[in-house]
């Protein structure tokens, strides 16, 4: 205000200080802020027919949501305490409460960063989630491009675009001296081989999701295998016990469908024959050149002992960060709008702690001049824990029951 | 200089009406009568908004030119006189509240139907189009086959249109919401029946657009991820302007189409035409070659 | 914000009001975390409508005791109406206003993920989506 | 300075200290980071005004092509040489974007609010300043980043070709635009920018009209102006967070692979289909949820500042003073449930058409009852025809085309046909421009003499508004024409079209016209340059008006006021029949009683009036 202390109030108004009338205003309009968002999310889950609410699709984990709920109601317990403390006069305590508060909302950020990361690792992001089967393949066929092209230019050197290079990877092979880098050429050619052939089913659609993922699975494990009797075949290499199917729970019928859908289209790459422990097992691929000059690749399932095998060299390990993703209807969507609000509202939170510094700042020195500083952010601080009130059972626990 | 002033602000009105006035004749006006019954009660909305609007433009006017005179009079330096000292009068503040808030309410509701017509899908003429789609198109129908005649879609920057095709025997089918191999194609060139009312769906490839028929009076946006069933009704065979009324892009301006609004016979000759085309066997390369430089 | 000509003002505000036992009211919000928590942990036990009723009235009943006792409302003047009500009528008419077109499709949706989750995919999609995750799981167990 | 009581209006010239070194002094604390709210009121005119020539400049670019399509434009087809000249349809749609970006954003929302709203506010309620100046500060200098966003969106590829509304899905995927890959974000954020100005700005405004006024500064003895500035804040400051949330959503659609506005299957420029499941209508809803209100955000302060000048041309009361505040009050309120009218034909549900067009077509009855009123106001006065009354008439007759011709597209069955053509066009620029923008050229001549303490050139004021209104006129009356004739906006070639091709002529006249009114501005511009040097010494209150601003000195010095005014009555009591005199200065105390009684004590809260806008504004 702009008389001096002394004189009595002339001014018209209302009996607040002008921060403080300020900082209700400014609460307003973020009000409708936040408003925006959840309205947003609020409108767009009841207009998708199939929110993801399971959990564990969605890696939403309930534990965090509520201890930050906890975390910010403490915090918020103490700016009053702060501020109460800061009335009385009591500079000391205000400002270890106000401390503490700094505290709690690092540890507020702390939790959300572990939920965060949970989303980062499993891919839940953004525009990166497959919606359909198709996409969750076409993803996948994207990703492994990006590797081959990636491993072509960095083990081919030179200006040339890419699809020229990886002409050029069997020729470098045959050219190096380095065993090391012969060996990754070749490792590359046969990664690209696999790409190619996965690719052509791709645009010619005939691939289903979980034959995309068995080839994905089979891609994982290419692998040179030199045998004791001087073969060498290359191929899938299963040196466990046959892994669990990935598909149990699709019955035997379904299965068998699957399995004479193929061996009309003369595949039979996909199903894994049901061999005893302790037996290794190859998939061969073996590439003929037909009279038109199609090339015609022939799958079969090699068994061997443990005996036969002399040396592994496994291929396939550069791929295996690479699988087909969830396909998960809406994901994107529940993914933009969970990094949306949370993330809106952690900048929040940012916010909030950065104008606790200030008094923090003035350690020992705090004095009543803050009081209005102390009392307005302890507002904006208290708008932050409303907001999550909010967001925790609209994010965490109403989905899926309405 | 001030009566010059009170003669500006008076003349101009006049001039606008006048330019109104004397508009239709140099073609400035709608392009022709509208060619739908719905168009034309969009119109008649139109000049009865027209009417009441231009008289409370006269009516404002020549208040504001009569206040605008008497001022300027009472500023002439032998009338010594002060301005009226007055602050409002309740009882005008009150006519002049009431009597616009209905005039506005009876525009309100007397437009609600018009548009109830247009837009709500059980109000649509449900009847006359599977009248003209069963006895007109002779197309075999199910009850749940719905009566789109066409689906119009909108991708930069053209109009692809897409007609249900022909069963074996020559038989019009019904047009699914998915594509069919049976489909029948054709680009910015859309052909309907001008005998009963049709209706389209309307969807986007890529991003909004809108299906604006001038002569008709229809226009709906092509919303991307919406199919949106547009009905229209053409009063006369003819050709009729189509193009997009929705920034779409660099090209909005090109989106240049027509709709050819034919009789029921001419439209069926039409879709066979098409058909024959499209499942041309190829045999006779270069007669099919003439036919589509036709 | 920090002039000193505020600190008369606000004090003398802060001497008029009530003390309240804050503690008390965090508890009391703990309690209603606690109880928001426990829906979810019974989620199967109670019907659906129930459970997003009681979750949300309970978040409400937070913000309450948030906004009146730790934003001090239940001592301020009648001007937090005048800020409030507006701004609650805005919020909810927003929502409210937008329902019509996002929530509810008046015409048909029309979208890849439509088909596979309302159509043919339906059941196999829950299925998969579930052994892939665990598959998933697997993978990165694996690793 | 002596106190209020004793202030005589002085005429012409003045006897006080402003000698060319102040105004000097003033001038160059334009370029300084200063907290005054005269300097930050002028630093916003002087920066709006420039901006003008800028979207004016884009403006007659649209123009050029509309009448000459395809022919060398004159200095912006430097920009295209290796067309030969030509724009290409790319820059046509960026200059009609550019146009209304600046034209909306950096001219007419700033210089009602920011320039005025800054300027006056502190003046006319007895303020030494602003409640916080030096947000008042930043939220003048938000707005160069702004504006340096929306120059860097020039010069990325096509510019950002997707209309002010910028609807997705067109603005939301790069591909759909091509080039406007990084155009689009900085025009994004350039709205974000200046929604951050307004923002600051709007909560500074409620907090200074609530809390700052002068003893005896009832709600109900505020001038018009301020209640047009207060209920802009209002509506600022609930509408425009809502935009700011969509444009972060929209910004992360193109940046971060978020799907709020991308349904999914979109095959958009052979790219590879949209994958996510939003709603492209949603943006259409928050975005007009804030600038269906940001219409009357460019509407209100104008009208509040018409209302005060007409008053003081006229010598007279307004007429109906309480109406008027009621019927800004449900225009605001009003204003925020009608916003579907932009969306009649976007595909939403027709029940909520309907609605919406009932609340469209009521919202006329205030805006009626604003024009009778000012109608009434100059009926019986006695009014010299300077420039501000002649600018304050031509923003009422203006702004009565403009209402009424919103009627039509009010009426939903009607606004099928009208959508998006040129009728569309005609009606904003007679309510923005017609309205705000003589609206506003009457204020800059009202409130020179109290910026700079001089007056501006009458002659040159008057050959001002007679082209730009003769220009205004013929560049925007046929519109309606083109828009029934059929003819979509946004059109960079509408001959393409058969039946449009007899509209050649009409628009090479309004081009003509446009480019009249265009160079109008130029004697505006030389008008200002030249008074601030040249101009007629003013007094403390030349213009013999009644409010509290015309009790400081002209230009008014840091603190505006050497005491705190104190106020007696409403602004408006031109020629009361128990004075002498046609004015009664707000701060003159009654004859009845000489010595002024002590200040009233703040009124209680649960008597605050501002319960009855705010309360009417939900």
């Amino acid at each position: 205000m702009s008389h001096a202390p002394a004189k009595p109030a002339v001014h018209m108004g209302l009996p607040l200080p002008n921060s403080k009338l300020g900082m209700w205003l400014f609460l307003g309009t973020e009000i409708m802020f936040f408003t925006a968002f959840i309205g947003t999310y609020i409108v767009l889950y009841f207009g998708s027919p199939g929110w993801p609410t399971d959990n564990n699709i969605t890696h939403l984990k309930i534990w965090a949501g509520g201890t930050n709920t906890f975390v910010l109601l403490a915090s918020s317990y103490f700016v009053v305490v702060a501020h109460e403390a800061m009335a009385a006069k009591n500079y000391k305590k205000a400002w270890n409460f106000l401390a503490l508060t700094m505290t709690l909302a690092f540890l507020f950020l702390g939790i959300k960063g572990i939920e965060y990361k949970g989303k980062f690792d499993h891919h839940i992001l953004p525009g990166q989630i497959p919606e359909t089967s198709l996409q969750a393949i076409r993803q996948v066929e994207g990703k492994l491009e990006g590797y081959v092209n990636e491993t072509t230019d960095r083990l081919v050197p030179g200006d040339d675009p890419v699809h020229i290079k990886l002409l050029n990877v069997s020729t470098e092979a045959g050219e190096t001296k380095d065993p090391d880098k012969k060996r990754q050429l070749d490792d590359l050619g046969l990664i690209t081989a696999e790409f190619n052939r996965f690719r052509a089913e791709v645009s010619a659609n005939t691939l289903e999701l979980e034959e995309a993922q068995q080839r994905i699975e089979n891609l994982h494990h290419l692998a040179v295998v030199k045998l004791k009797d001087g073969r060498e075949i290359t191929g899938a290499y299963f040196p466990e016990e046959p892994p669990k199917d990935a598909h149990a729970g699709h019955g035997e019928a379904e299965g068998e469908a699957k399995h004479a859908h193929r061996r009309e289209t003369g595949d039979v790459s996909l199903h894994r024959p049901e061999v005893a422990k302790e037996t290794r097992l190859i998939l061969e691929s073996n590439s003929n050149t037909a009279e038109d000059g199609s090339v015609q690749v022939s799958h079969q399932w090699v068994v061997l002992s443990p005996g036969d095998v002399e040396e592994v060299h496994h291929v396939g390990e550069g791929v295996e960060h690479i699988h087909i993703q969830s396909v998960i209807p809406y994901g994107n969507l529940f993914a933009s709008m969970y990094f949306l609000m949370t993330g809106f509202h952690a900048i929040h939170v940012l916010v909030g702690m950065t104008l606790f510094v200030f008094p923090l700042l003035r350690g020992s020195r705090l004095d009543a001049s803050w009081a209005d500083w102390v009392e307005n952010s302890g507002l904006y601080w208290h708008f932050v824990d409303l907001v999550w009130i909010f967001l925790f059972p609209l994010l965490y626990i109403v989905p899926g029951n309405i | 200089m001030k009566w010059f002033w009170c003669l500006f602000f008076a003349f101009w009105p006049i001039l606008g009406i006048a330019v109104c006035l004397v508009a239709p004749g140099y073609g400035w006006w709608f392009p022709g009568p509208a060619a739908s019954p719905l168009g034309q009660r969009i119109d008649d909305l139109f000049y009865m908004i027209l009417i009441i609007t231009t008289l409370t433009f006269i009516g404002t006017q020549i208040g504001l030119a009569y206040v605008l005179f008497t001022g300027a009079r009472r500023t002439d330096p032998d009338v010594q006189e002060k301005a009226w000292f007055s602050h409002g009068s309740h009882e005008l503040e009150v006519i002049w509240s009431v009597a616009p808030a209905f005039i506005l309410l009876f525009i309100a509701l007397y437009q609600l139907d018009v548009w109830a017509d247009y837009r709500v899908k059980d109000l649509f003429p449900h009847e006359k189009m599977e009248g003209l789609l069963s006895e007109g198109l002779h197309q075999k129908r199910d009850e749940h086959d719905n009566m789109h005649l066409a689906e119009v879609t909108a991708r930069q920057f053209e109009w692809r249109i897409r007609y249900p095709g022909f069963d074996e025997d020559g038989n019009l089918l019904p047009l699914e919401r998915e594509p069919q191999p049976t489909d029948l194609y054709d680009v910015n060139d859309l052909h309907l029946p001008a005998s009963a009312p049709v209706m389209i769906m309307l969807k986007s490839q890529d991003v909004q657009h809108s299906f604006f028929l001038p002569e008709l009076r229809v226009k709906q946006d092509a919303v991307p991820g919406l199919v949106i069933p547009v009905w229209f009704e053409a009063t006369k065979k003819g050709e009729y302007a189509l193009t997009c009324a929705e920034l779409c892009g660099w090209g909005h301006y090109k989106m240049k189409a027509r709709l050819v609004a034919e009789s029921d016979e001419e439209f069926l000759e039409y879709l066979r035409e098409l058909h024959r085309k499209q499942f041309f066997d190829g045999v006779v390369e270069a007669e099919s070659e003439e036919d589509e430089d036709e | 914000m920090s002039e000193i000509s505020h600190d008369t003002g606000s004090h003398a505000h802060d001497d008029t009001h009530h003390y309240v036992n804050y503690f008390l009211i965090f508890i009391a919000l703990c309690i209603c975390t606690g109880i928001s928590v426990l829906f979810d942990v019974f989620k199967g036990g109670i019907p659906k409508s129930a459970l997003v009723f009681g979750v949300m009235a309970v978040a409400v009943a937070k913000a309450l005791f948030v906004m009146t006792y730790f934003m001090h409302l239940k001592f301020e003047g009648a001007w937090k109406f005048i800020i409030l009500a507006p701004t609650a009528i805005l919020a909810v008419g927003l929502m409210i206003a937008l329902a019509p077109d996002m929530a509810m499709h008046y015409y048909t949706n029309d979208a890849p993920q439509v088909k596979w989750v309302g159509g043919e995919h339906a059941e196999e999609v829950a299925e998969t989506e579930h052994s892939e995750h665990s598959e998933h799981q697997h993978e990165h167990g694996g690793h | 300075m002596s106190s209020a009581t004793t202030t005589a209006p002085e005429s012409g010239h003045g006897h006080h200290h402003h000698n060319p070194e102040d105004r000097l002094a003033l001038l160059k604390q334009i370029w300084m980071f200063s907290t005054d709210h005269k300097v930050i009121g002028i630093q916003f005119l002087v920066t709006t005004l420039l901006m003008l020539m800028v979207g004016g400049a884009l403006a007659l670019g649209v123009r050029w092509q509309l009448a000459f399509p395809w022919e060398n434009m004159p200095f912006f087809g430097l920009l295209f040489p290796t067309e030969g000249g030509q724009i290409s349809p790319e820059a046509y749609t960026m200059l009609f974007t550019m146009h209304a970006t600046v034209m909306i954003f950096l001219v007419i929302i700033p210089v009602l609010a920011g320039a005025f709203g800054n300027f006056l506010i502190p003046l006319m309620i007895g303020a030494d300043d602003m409640a916080f100046p030096i947000l008042n500060a930043l939220s003048y200098w938000f707005m160069w980043p702004a504006i340096f966003c929306f120059g860097a969106s020039f010069f990325f590829g096509g510019g950002p070709g997707n209309g002010w509304t910028s609807y997705p899905v067109l603005s939301a995927v790069p591909e759909a635009a091509p080039g406007s890959g990084f155009a689009q974000f900085f025009w994004l954020m350039g709205v974000t920018l200046v929604g951050v100005s307004s923002m600051m700005g709007s909560v500074n405004y409620m907090t200074t009209i609530i809390n700052m006024r002068a003893p005896g500064m009832t709600l109900f003895r505020m001038p018009l102006t301020i209640w047009g500035m207060f209920i802009t804040a209002i509506l600022q400051a609930f509408a425009l967070p809502v935009l700011t949330a969509a444009g972060f959503m929209l910004v992360s659609d193109r940046m971060l692979g978020t799907c709020f506005f991308i349904p999914s299957g979109m095959v958009i420029n052979n790219a590879d289909p949209t994958v996510g499941g939003g709603q492209p209508l949603l943006w259409q809803h928050l975005f007009w949820f804030y600038s269906h209100p940001a219409v009357y955000i460019m509407l209100l302060p104008a009208m509040g500042m018409v209302s005060d000048m007409l008053a003081c041309c006229c010598r007279k009361p307004i007429f109906g003073y309480k109406p008027m505040v009621y019927s800004m009050a449900a225009i605001a309120g009003l204003g925020f449930i009608v916003w579907g009218h932009h969306m009649f034909t976007s595909g939403m549900n027709p029940a909520l058409g309907m609605t919406f067009m009932i609340s469209t077509v009521m919202i006329a009855l205030p805006s009626a009852v604003k024009v009778f009123n000012w109608i009434g106001t100059i009926w019986g006065g006695r009014p010299e025809f300077n420039t501000v009354f002649l600018n304050c008439v031509a923003f009422v007759s203006m702004f009565i085309v403009g209402g009424l011709s919103g009627i039509f597209m009010a009426a939903v069955p009607v606004d099928i046909y009208i959508h998006d053509t040129y009728f569309i066009v005609a009606h904003f620029h007679y309510v923005l421009f017609g309205a705000t923008l003589f609206g506003v050229f009457g204020a800059v001549h009202f409130w020179f003499p109290k910026m700079f303490g001089r007056r501006m050139d009458e002659t040159l004021g008057k050959w001002h508004f007679f082209l730009t209104f003769i220009g205004f006129n013929g560049t925007f009356f046929p519109m309606h024409l083109l828009g029934v004739a059929g003819m979509p906006r946004r059109y960079a070639d509408p001959y393409l079209h058969p039946y449009l091709e007899n509209l050649l002529p009409m628009n090479q006249f309004m081009t003509i016209c446009a480019c009249l009114m265009g160079f109008a501005q130029f004697i505006l511009l030389f008008n200002f340059a030249y008074s601030l040097f040249k101009g007629q010494k003013a007094g403390m209150n030349p213009w013999l008006a009644n409010g509290l601003e015309w009790v400081a000195p002209s230009p008014p010095g840091h603190g505006n006021f050497a005491a705190v005014p104190t106020v007696y009555r409403g602004p408006y009591e031109y020629s009361a029949p128990e004075r002498d005199d046609d004015h009664w200065l707000q701060t003159e105390p009654p004859k009845s009683s000489p010595v002024p009684e002590p200040p009233k004590p703040e009124p209680t809260p649960d008597s605050a009036p501002v319960g009855e806008d705010t309360g009417s504004s939900s």
